[in-house]
């Protein structure tokens, strides 16, 4: 059996003779006798290092690591360099608290500081919270940020259907209505915004959306300002080193999934969720944030701040619940950014675009038909169906390739650094082959 | 210390990735990102020193005792590291066919049943990312019952006044009043004002036991019945667990739905503010309201189920904070079910021996026998020198030592809050026992250097009135 | 192409015109211009992090890791415990120069001191350096320690070949005469030693020996201090938590390789040679040594001491030439034996004494004779050979275990705590099946 | 600091193993150790403190500015020691049969022939685990070739005075007499001089070049034929290869034996004191004395040969520091032919640029242009004011920075010797400069402050004679 108790039998009985009690159960007397456990909980025996290392390792065995992968839809197969993974394992970021006494945690302080700094260069906003649980839920809370009068909430059919999912289930909870905006073409019916933007709160939209598009998110947001409208975008921060800034796109509010900064897939989490505002909505920014200020001594200091909008002091009037969020997942992305630096970063962007790019055309060679041809995108994309996925899906997992995402109206592709040339020609020779 | 943003920009990049291989395609103007992006391009040295030195400015549970109450700051074991780390888990993605993640089914399967059988629950979900996600979810769970049931009516969760902040904004969150419910001198929920609040708009009681003055609510069996009788559930804030986990379950204490903080009472590390995990586990009746996907096994292989008519959806994308859940159960199984009730054990000996060795210097603001953490109340020394709980806690700073919480519980003035969990060695202890009585005697003696304090950290006491009232919170360049 | 040279052209360009120079090369203008290399070494190009994964993972890929090991012959497959691997990591630790400067270099100087001791604790000698190369380096180093006037070196044809390689080559060198004292019944021959005893500096043997033998070294000690010679020990440091220690029987010196502490096989190295010595000779010892003393406060300290015996003070007259010496690895000792403790340590000496015999046993009925069947051993032993070797490494190769080293006389096995009950069962079979 | 054995012991393991799956076997009681074995038994959460503790204080390169003059304190890559983490290279067997293990193979093979075409050497050897243990292998390759030759008179292995202490005890473990060869005031070795030392006796002659105040040896053309003429051998102490690699080859120069610093040219991590690698690499005429095994490929599979007559044989364990060769290969394929030169080149520029940013206040012991090192001499300010080298270095300290070499090498009085690596930045080197010169004032201005210094760090000046007075090497129970 493990423990991780360092007392010996003696030390314990020691520290019981100083509290004048003979057993240990005598600390327990408050709990009514009838609901405590007799015995033991039904649980397996305590396991040696050893054998819980065989246990869990064998469950990871069970789990196939494919060599290549094309599936991307909100969590990334990206390159992480190995001084991220160093400086991220380092046992003083991993064991912290949330830094509550700023004068002994100013390391932390400046790194979510620093975080801070990039998700607002990266997206051109004013102001980034510190994180929060993932993606989905940074969707949502962008969602409550817009809906203090208005509770109409119009969100984009061509989302992430886990960003919808989460802000559907926020929205219900808080009584707010969501109206979703139909998929027409691949893209957001801007027709179908016109009609609904009356009392609406806000808009969500994502950059690329699910289907792998750039939307025409400027003529949106002129509609929305229009309106009184907030516009919140979902965007992939990879594709910001290239494309339009939410900000340059009219954007009041940017969010997204931090994951493909340096985090692995994972399986889902985790990963790291950012929110980002124009200067007008820095206050509504639910979670922790931190700034700079000085100490006593007038040298820069970094500490938690604008806690008037967080639960432990407003309590029910919080802008949020949330408490603990993604610390160590918002250092991932600032040790991740140091090591790319806007070279890297523009450089990884173009070679995510250019390959995805060069394996659509190849895949419409091998007699897959682009969904969407008029469409510009970054690195994902949907194919038409082969004739038949399943079969498709099988011959690639035979090859370490973990094929595209199966959707109702195709297949779809992601392309990232990690994919070669060749292993693109690999594709296409199966596809070929089998599609 | 320099920010990244300060480093002399080099023009160059650390040679990640290796050279396009592919032609290149047009990028339309339309698209383009037209402002120029300002990150820093620094050298992988200067990258791993700047690291280094933040690491070096940040307090971690290897530095040593780190009493925060209401935080369970335990060790974090190696290896549930290390195991979170094999390939095998962190190499896959979400959406592969469930046939080839079968081993990552089962971590997750096994997990819900162990934390099933540890609260005394029938069901769980580890989609939630962190306690206060967890709440949010369990409330969801209460409120879709009652309205599955055409209880409309019921629009107020009942909290008591020591709650944690979480618990009235979880509940505002989801669309509910927030109901104070008043707490006795004991430290315990005031029943007999408890049962002037439940009614017929009672959706539930959200309640931490032990509470949130580590005192357990020794009325637990008649709030339950109380609650129950007026048609409210009874929703069990698990930040609390350790000192009773293997000894007392919340579903044997008649709770209905509870959260779990894995990053609390099952030893994952914090990450200076997560990631966490916040399990929700319900009885039966409340099975059908969990988010999709619910696992579910079928003739010894596994299988997500997305299908499930009255489910509250999703609360976050995927299947929670997947790696977390790694360290849980890596920890769970170590343990086993002895070593479990040792650790509830352990957490509560500790504590009572710290509260003891200095009850005859600093006011415990509950006399009694504590579970895993106790509060003490500068009230007093705040009347008679001015000296605060804050002066406490920053001279503590001056000795190498994290301090308590400081001022909370709400309901407690000018408290600290002492939670040493269980794996501190007696020494640990007794070292941390001579600083609090020396600090005492400094604080008293030097009301005002105490004041000032610290005055031996890499920066002393911050302005953070300035930092609230002209908010800089970004690099500007 | 990588490089890790932080400055851009423009800044290297400002420090050459600081310098006043047009370009690079002249400063290379001291080096005869026929020598100089014209162009470029001929190395491929430079690669990316990314390229060079792929690289070397390929070749770490080539090699085959085997489930389970049961090959010894001097490097040993012990678990490692997650904590020992993670204290060993950390950045100060593993990039760190030898502690010149003591009073930012306790960590480092503690860690070594807490080494010696361990060290000393293990075999119970008085002193022990800091580290030297590897297991056979000290023996041949512990030789040279007794060789001052006497030049004849006794050592037992029982050693390890490489222990025993690395003595000649020593000894060669300083012009030491290497006598060696031939197995007999798979230990040391007793008569031959006494023969040899005139004006021997040393007798050199192992414990266990390299057949898996505990020989009767208090025997050996007798004949040789009578003789005025040093009795000389190579140890298993894992076999001395069960073992009578080599001060016990009677050694002057005891050393051995560390690798069992806590070190993966690492095809060899870096491992960890330990150098211990009773009293008289401490000062003989090569290398470094860490001692305790006080800074100008009184604060306890330590540091680098007894330097007059080092290359940099002494030059030609030094006890050694070494330098650099295997710092990180003894940190690694000291980790493992904090993990493991005195009683872990015990408990697993004993599981590896236990599960040795086991498998002696279990292999005999499955048919394989034991070489030398009344000598005590602690995890290793010899079997006679099967029928057909090959055919039986094979055999268990392909159930993914490493067999026991195939020599003349037979299959020297080893079996730790890694081996479990049922793959020595497994094993057995195949040797049924195959032997 | 606490020591490992003065934490409490508790009287308990953690639980690494499982419980013994087989029978108990006897002990015979004449094998059993009789003392007991005190180690300490203590928690795992005490031991990673304790360990975080030692680390904390312990400097490394990720601390800053580590400019030790001889030890090429460059950036350590960590992709470098991720390779080097590969379970298919830490979980091999160094006896496994060749088949199994054909990538170890292929990757000493191409570190091997990597490190040919730098040095300009015909082969080489990856055996030996440091930069002495180089030596003392490469001298016995020349002692194994004038015996083969018949050549006995040989006795003696010229060194000059500035040689590092490695090279004449090398020399003399080798069983040569070390003559040591005087060195011009240019820093040079004095070829005059040099001509009357060299002779019929002569074995060989050890060199580094660039030497060790800094200096390209001008004159090593006549030196390596003065050396040859006399029927030596050349003999190349590549720890101060870093500046030349790329640009110049110690094959092309003269020399017949070369061993390499891994852990230093090749940005293999010091350890705190190794383990470091010290590949020896030679001409073809001393091949086949190299120790076995020797790698050897054939029809694209490699195998070792252990059947060499004229082999010195083993100068340790199986194939030398595998894991470290393994970060060395790593590095010198990042780099690739351009990337080596460009080190190189940066390394000279680094510290050129100190070292004139430095001249008008510090005396240099030779003012020409360095390689990847210069050398400060305060004999003047030693004189004047009583200050010596050791007083400036602890200055140092009191500013967080990494003191250079003290006292070495031998023949420039108090001495300082900086070597800044191309890993630096300017920005770190003007950090440098300033606190040098900073420094400089400080310790001119009060000197009595200075040779007490430093004052700010954990521990003040040690007492180094006390220790060596009265040795305490173990904790005593
Ligand atoms: C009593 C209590 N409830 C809920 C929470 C919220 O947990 P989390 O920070 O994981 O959201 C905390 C954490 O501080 C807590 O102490
Ligand atoms: C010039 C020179 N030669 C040889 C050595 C010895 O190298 P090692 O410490 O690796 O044995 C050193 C190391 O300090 C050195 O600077």
């Amino acid at each position: 059996m493990g423990s991780y108790i360092p007392n010996s039998k003696q030390e314990t009985e020691e520290m019981l003779r100083f509290l004048g009690l003979n057993h240990v159960d005598e600390l327990f007397e408050s709990i009514p006798e009838s609901v405590k456990i007799k015995g033991l909980l039904n649980l397996p025996e305590g396991k040696s290092e050893m054998e819980l290392r065989c246990v869990m390792g064998g469950m990871a065995e069970k789990n196939t690591v494919f060599k290549t992968v094309l599936r991307g839809a909100g969590v990334y197969n990206h390159y992480i360099p190995s001084i991220v993974k160093s400086i991220v394992s380092k046992e003083r970021f991993i064991t912290a608290y949330t830094p509550y006494q700023p004068e002994i945690s100013q390391g932390i302080l400046q790194a979510i500081f620093e975080y801070q700094s990039i998700i607002c260069e990266l997206t051109h906003m004013d102001a980034s919270n510190a994180s929060v649980y993932d993606g989905a839920s940074a969707a949502a809370e962008a969602v409550a940020m817009c809906t203090d009068r208005r509770k109409k909430v119009l969100v984009s059919e061509t989302a992430k259907p886990d960003s919808i999912a989460a802000i559907k289930t926020y929205s219900k909870a808080a009584g707010r209505q969501v109206v979703m905006i139909p998929s027409k073409n691949g893209v957001s019916d801007i027709d179908a915004l016109s009609e609904n933007l009356q009392d609406a709160a806000c808009f969500y939209v994502e950059m690329p959306n699910f289907n792998g598009i750039i939307e025409d998110y400027e003529a949106y947001s002129s509609l929305l300002h229009e309106a009184g409208a907030k516009h919140i975008m979902g965007v992939n921060p990879i594709s910001l080193a290239l494309l339009k800034t939410p900000d340059e796109l009219g954007a009041d509010i940017a969010v997204g999934e931090g994951q493909p900064l340096g985090m692995g897939m994972n399986f889902g989490g985790p990963h790291v969720g950012f929110m980002a505002a124009k200067s007008d909505m820095v206050r509504k920014l639910p979670g922790r944030i931190v700034g700079e200020t000085t100490d006593r001594n007038g040298k820069r200091a970094y500490v938690l701040t604008l806690q008037a909008r967080e639960q432990h002091i407003r309590r029910e009037k919080a802008s949020s619940n949330i408490c603990s969020n993604q610390a160590l997942c918002a250092l991932t992305a600032v040790a991740y950014v140091g090591a790319m630096g806007s070279l890297g970063l523009t450089e990884l962007a173009r070679q995510c675009y250019y390959k995805a790019h060069y394996a659509a055309r190849e895949l419409e060679k091998a007699g897959l038909e682009m969904l969407y041809p008029e469409k510009p995108f970054f690195h994902e994309f949907i194919t038409k169906a082969p004739r038949d996925t399943d079969k498709l899906m099988e011959a690639l997992a035979q090859e370490g390739i973990l094929g595209g995402l199966p959707m109702e109206e195709g297949i779809l592709w992601c392309f990232t650094e990690m994919v070669s040339k060749q292993e693109i020609g690999k594709l296409c020779a199966i596809v070929r082959k089998v599609g | 210390m320099k920010l990244l943003f300060e480093y002399p920009d080099h023009g160059k990049t650390l040679s990640i990735l290796p050279e396009l291989d592919t032609p290149m395609a047009e990028i339309p103007d339309v698209i383009r990102r037209k402002s120029p992006l300002r990150l820093p391009n620094i050298s992988e040295n200067e990258l791993s020193r700047h690291f280094a030195e933040l690491e070096s400015q940040t307090f971690g549970v290897c530095d040593g005792f780190y009493p925060l109450g209401s935080c369970t700051m335990k060790y974090n074991p190696k290896i549930n590291d290390e195991m979170a780390s094999l390939k095998g888990f962190t190499d896959i993605h979400p959406l592969q066919p469930v046939s080839t993640v079968q081993g990552a089914l089962e971590m997750m399967y096994t997990l819900e049943r162990s934390l099933c059988e540890i609260t005394g629950m029938d069901d769980i979900t580890l989609q939630p990312a962190a306690g206060a996600h967890g709440e949010f979810t369990g409330i969801l769970l209460i409120k879709a019952y009652h309205e599955k049931n055409g209880d409309t009516d019921r629009t107020e969760i009942i909290v008591p006044v020591s709650a944690h902040g979480t618990n009235p904004a979880t509940a505002a969150m989801a669309g509910y009043k927030a109901v104070n419910a008043p707490v006795r001198d004991d430290g315990c929920v005031d029943l007999e004002a408890l049962k002037k609040l439940v009614g017929p708009k009672t959706a539930g009681l959200m309640l931490t036991n032990p509470n949130t003055v580590g005192l357990f609510e020794k009325d637990i069996l008649e709030i339950s019945k109380l609650i129950h009788d007026a048609g409210g559930l009874l929703y069990y804030d698990g930040a609390n667990l350790n000192p009773v986990m293997g000894i007392v379950r919340p579903g044997d204490m008649g709770f209905d739905v509870v959260h779990l903080n894995l990053h609390k009472t099952f030893s994952t590390p914090h990450g200076g503010g997560g990631p966490g995990s916040g399990p929700v586990g319900c009885k039966k009746l409340l099975s059908e309201f969990l988010p999709v996907p619910r696992i579910v096994k079928k003739d010894g292989s596994y299988d997500f189920d997305f299908d499930k008519e009255y489910s509250i959806g999703k609360v976050r994308s995927f299947y929670g904070n997947f790696l977390v859940n790694v360290k849980a159960l890596s920890y769970i199984l170590t343990l086993g079910a002895k070593g479990i009730r040792e650790a509830a054990e352990g957490s509560v000996i500790n504590a009572n021996y710290m509260r003891k060795s200095l009850d005859d210097l600093y006011d415990m603001a509950y006399p009694d026998i504590c579970m895993h953490e106790f509060v003490m109340t500068l009230e007093r020394q705040k009347k008679e020198k001015g000296v605060s709980a804050m002066d406490f806690a920053k001279t503590m700073l001056d000795y190498r030592m994290h301090p308590p919480t400081m001022y909370f519980p709400l309901c407690v003035k000018e408290a600290l809050m002492v939670e040493p969990t269980e794996t501190e060695s007696k020494q640990s202890l007794d070292e941390a026992i001579a600083v609090y009585r020396k600090i005492y005697e400094d604080v008293m003696a030097d009301p005002e250097y105490a004041a000032k304090a610290p005055h031996k950290t890499p920066i002393t006491r911050v302005d953070e009135v300035g930092a609230a009232r002209n908010p800089r919170l970004r690099f500007e360049f």
